[in-house]
């Protein structure tokens, strides 16, 4: 199988979507880049690159750049949702849903039950997250939580590259908002990501190691993280199950619950601020729905409760590491009541 | 006169429908029979008829907090709206917008606003729909003196220049924005001329006179429709109620209401310049309103009847599958 | 001691700020209402009348009517604030969070930390937020979990007059960002409120009535519903212990861990939806710091995870309600492992 | 002229001091010594310069990602900028904000801002402030051409129009925002007069000619110092480097950016006219050029060797009190 990175699959995902279905657009600022100069349209094709190559295939009235206006996009691609186009719509940073949060959680995501069920808004947000790059207070938050507690949103945060494909595909097939939260870790990263396409199904989490011992969950990057971790823990006879939900929107309780009825233990790991978080989302679930399994108390290994530094040391111990993922799961399993 | 005797009716009949609607709702609320908050389009009716008339069911119209009047001119159906706002079983959103949210989507009323602003970028995407998928249509956002202030419709504006939909933003000067003069919430004392310095052609009207509003609407969407962009109109009017029902309005002048209400009543000065026209005898007007006042009862008396959403459809259509 | 609504005791906090500090400002649409009108000023004094009365006294340069305009409000507050003076700026509805949240969470959360401790944001966003008034979707929520998890905010929720005006004064005087989060169903309910001034400290919680069995903690109106459910299970001889955290960020974790180490049991109730709510943030923390107390299943008794009905047989539905309390604390009791 | 000779020089060592500061940067970048994301004012000198030299420490700005020309000509320490920008103790920002965050709020730089249009409101509150005290300051915001189409911009000019406040919009287009041409996305190709249409004065000015820049913003600053309310300016200019470093600029034109790079110099431009209008001599200027070179090299060495931020600040003015 061809090996591909994130950003080649996310692309793949998107042209081909595009091929099959004329009414898929993508929307949203130097998607392409050039517009209006002097030198090479498709100049970024992103900021990241991931759209590179769309706009010389489907052109300018598929491919669409637009000034820096975040709000007037979300709203032009739920507007355009609601009248036969399925927009991608792209938001350069995930930090930048304060600028335009309205048409998303207050229309996007309310339009189908506020009308009764007429309408729909089968519209995808491609979002790039995540910390680690020196970007700052404003360029690397994970907000993932942010749109995963709204009602009416379908949240997917892909961990691999043959996911991205996979779940980005469904999301634009998908007749509801989806936010699709890139990792920004993760572009480079590639793995065996097939010609064809295929779809992922929402709400089914992906075991990516089977463990007895403790289970850990990982949200986005955290879970590639939860792997190593789990990798070097086994060669000491620790066992863990490793567990990527995929999508945090709709959350595949049962998955976790069932782990957590075999290892009694559970590690969640996310790269957001602790309080209200995802880890914390999940933890409540389990404590409600599996407490009679759990033999030692659910332990969140998030991010400190600030801002993000801009110095690497500083930023590097904001975030959770391996290391406090090992402690914690070290912790868990010395625990006695 | 811009409109033909047949237009004319039209016009007069669905301005008579919602201002009789707007009052029985009204009075509804005042018996209780009506949850939450309520904000009538009574005196505007001219504004969102002499629009609507001039579209089809496949173009949109994006609302505001203040939306039955272009609901109904826009063709959605009456009696739905009015289970709709009592918040029954079989309203145009099975009880679950209510009057700020009510819509009409299949006539392609995308929904009113409860979010002051909400609209415009909507409309720019309902306008971008039109011109990929070369439909030939337009779309409207309706937007208040206040929501002219609003970030998102100024973004909405530029973003249909720099696109070049056919997207039209009427601005409906009612002169205040809850209880802030318009005059002092916008800065620049004139919404059109802000919204031309966009870049898009900008027109004034009287939103008082169906004629004028019928003709300033017709150029606009014209201008659309053969793809030069997007077009903003200010149509100036008063509101005949307060901001929502209940609001005591001490901030309007010592008679200030009711001296609006003489001078720019659109159905006074449609059924003056009608019969005057010759477009329509006092008679045959007397008929409309007559047959209105029967279709609003019916419709309220129906609503009241009607029962509540049963409770089973708390959790449906919050997605379009299974979640 | 004089008995004054929920209403009354905010106005009487501000005003009686705004007497002591001249750099006090209130901020906001309608915060007088009748600006540019041929008709009276202070016509509103805030949509629910709970600045009326500030204009007439301080005037138009302290008590600022502004356009519909929440992003350029809260851009003015935060830029005031770090300037000379302490703004009051009002938010209508929490629901309007959308338009403005960038103000909040990317730009005056975070002064303070990313210009390495020399900028300082001493102002308050008082907002207005809860289901029940048949507002439908866009005007009914409750949105306090989305500022709790923004590091560098503190956020209040006063559930009684009593507690309004002392964390109001204390948020006025605080120098950080406070969102003061107003129920709206509490401002004709009233209680004995001192003419004096008085500040109550921040992540301090209420203990509303001392039990053994149960800990119920409630946040805004909640807390009413759990005390009256309290009070009716006292007569059955179930003993709750309920808990008003007051301000959920800081939160007062050792109060609530406190208590379940005696009761071994927690009901957490919010009025906001699900995911990520502050009800998962509680039982998460309690899950992991106080697991060995637990004796049954850390329950949540929040809204539904949908977009608010207006229909009010659907509203009522949505909303957690008393019988959702007691029917919870029964099951907790009910627990057996 | 507008500057007389000890301001022209003046005006010289700043935007000196602010190339050199972007070249070094830009070096130690290249070198892997600057973690992140940087954002050059090279080639925009002169506006930072010609609005700054007319502000005291007591006046506000607010600033943009491509903020350390502001910083520098507010006067941040330049040594301080150089360690925040490697992420050093000592830095302007404890190390916690870095190049897009850079500030000095003692000098009234109250920050650049990673937000596109963030900090447009904050300059209303800044002059609210002003106004309110009546501190006779002024606040000025910078924002790109890009940042010009943002609704948070237009909110914030409106509502400064509306409060009267001491602001001043400076935009400086520099033709691009990003990759995307500014002709192509102010829909309106003007961005003075569309502020103007929001109710203030707006002026224009070629941005690569500090006696015109420092003119023109003396006009705004005039203006609002005595007390009549907000004024706009654009300044045109071009970016010598790409939108952050890294930038290949394929969208530019074919020897675009070399031509506009010798056209546009606002450094050439002010010494042939400094020395022409014998403000200065070539030998004069020269000397500047070394003390600045000393003095970038000092900063630049200095930062290099300073040490990281301590771990244990992590969680240090999160808040102002004990939390
Ligand atoms: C974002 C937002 N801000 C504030 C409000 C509260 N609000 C509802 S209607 C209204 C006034 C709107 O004025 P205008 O746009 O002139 O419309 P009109 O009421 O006159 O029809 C306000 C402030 C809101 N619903 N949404
Ligand atoms: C809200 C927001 N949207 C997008 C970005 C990404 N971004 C950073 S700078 C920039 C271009 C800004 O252009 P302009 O305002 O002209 O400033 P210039 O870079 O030319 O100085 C963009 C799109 C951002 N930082 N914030
Ligand atoms: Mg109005
Ligand atoms: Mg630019």
């Amino acid at each position: 199988m061809p090996i591909k990175t994130y950003r080649q699959a996310i692309n793949e995902a998107m042209a081909q979507e595009m091929r099959r279905d004329s009414s898929v657009i993508v929307i949203g600022e130097d998607v392409a880049g050039g517009a209006g100069c002097d030198g090479e349209r498709d100049a970024y094709g992103g900021v990241m690159g991931v759209t590179k190559g769309l706009f010389p295939e489907f052109g300018e009235s598929r491919v669409i750049d637009t000034p820096i206006t975040e709000s007037a996009i979300m709203g032009a691609a739920a507007g355009a949702a609601q009248t036969g186009l399925r927009p991608i719509a792209e938001l350069m940073f995930m930090d930048f849903l304060g600028v335009c949060f309205d048409q998303i959680y207050n229309q996007a995501a309310k339009f189908r039950y506020m009308f009764g069920g007429k309408a729909q808004c089968p519209m995808v947000v491609r979002t790039m997250a995540g910390a680690g790059l020196r970007g700052g207070a404003q360029h690397s938050q994970n907000l993932t939580q942010m749109v995963t507690m709204v009602p009416g949103l379908k949240v997917v945060c892909p961990t691999n590259a043959y996911d991205a494909k996979g779940l980005l595909i469904t999301a634009i097939r998908d007749n509801d908002c989806v936010i699709f939260v890139e990792d920004k870790f993760l572009y480079e990263t590639s793995c065996d990501v097939p010609d064809e396409m295929y779809a992922i199904s929402f709400g089914e989490a992906n075991f990516l190691r089977e463990g007895t011992d403790v289970t850990i969950v990982g949200i986005s990057n955290t879970v590639n993280k939860a792997l190593a971790v789990a990798d070097r823990l086994a060669a000491e006879g620790i066992s863990c199950d490793v567990i990527d939900p995929r999508t945090t929107s709709p959350l595949d309780e049962e998955s976790i619950i069932e782990s957590v009825e075999v290892t009694g233990r559970l590690v969640i790991v996310d790269e957001m601020t602790p309080r209200c978080g995802i880890a914390a989302d999940i933890s409540s679930i389990i404590a409600e729905k599996a407490f009679g399994a759990l033999r030692a108390p659910i332990t969140k290994v998030t991010a400190a409760h600030s801002p993000i530094p801009f110095a690497p040391a500083l930023e590097d111990a904001w975030m959770p590491q391996e290391s406090d993922i090992e402690a914690a799961v070290r912790a868990v399993l010395g625990y006695v009541r | 006169m811009s409109l033909d005797k047949k237009q004319f009716l039209q016009a007069y009949r669905t301005m008579r429908t919602i201002r009789d609607f707007e009052y029985r709702v009204s009075d509804e609320f005042g018996k209780g029979n009506i949850p939450g908050f309520l904000h009538l389009y009574a005196g505007q009716e001219a504004i969102a008829t002499g629009m609507c008339m001039n579209l089809s069911d496949d173009d949109y119209i994006v609302s505001t907090h203040r939306g039955h009047g272009h609901c109904i001119a826009k063709g959605g159906d009456v009696g739905d709206m009015m289970k709709e706002i009592m918040a029954k079983q079989g309203g145009s959103c099975a009880g679950k917008g209510g009057s700020m949210h009510i819509a009409a989507v299949e006539k392609g009323m995308l929904g009113a606003n409860a979010i002051v602003g909400g609209g415009p970028p909507l409309i720019v995407g309902a306008a971008l729909s039109a011109k990929t998928l070369g439909t030939g249509s337009v779309g409207v956002s309706f937007t208040g003196d206040g929501g002219s202030n609003q970030g998102t419709t100024f973004e909405a504006m530029n973003l249909a220049v720099v696109l070049q939909v056919p997207a039209i933003f009427l601005f409906e000067n009612n002169g205040y924005g809850e209880g802030t003069a318009a005059g002092y919430a916008v800065g620049s004392k004139d919404i059109a001329s802000r919204a031309a310095a966009f870049g898009m052609p900008a027109l004034k009207v009287d939103g008082a006179d169906i004629f004028e509003t019928y003709k300033t609407c017709k150029k606009a969407v014209d201008h659309c429709r053969s793809g030069k962009g997007p077009i903003a109109i200010e149509a100036s009017i008063t509101r005949f109620r307060g901001h929502f029902e209940g609001d005591a309005q001490q901030y309007r002048g010592k008679g200030e209401v009711k001296r609006l209400m003489k001078e720019l009543d659109c159905l006074k000065i449609a059924s003056d310049l009608g019969i005057k026209q010759k477009l329509a005898t006092k008679a045959e007007l007397k008929a409309i309103d007559a047959e209105v006042a029967v279709y609003i009862d019916e419709a309220a008396t129906t609503a009241l009847a009607a029962s509540s959403p049963d409770v089973s459809e708390l959790l449906t259509d919050v997605y379009s599958s299974a979640y």
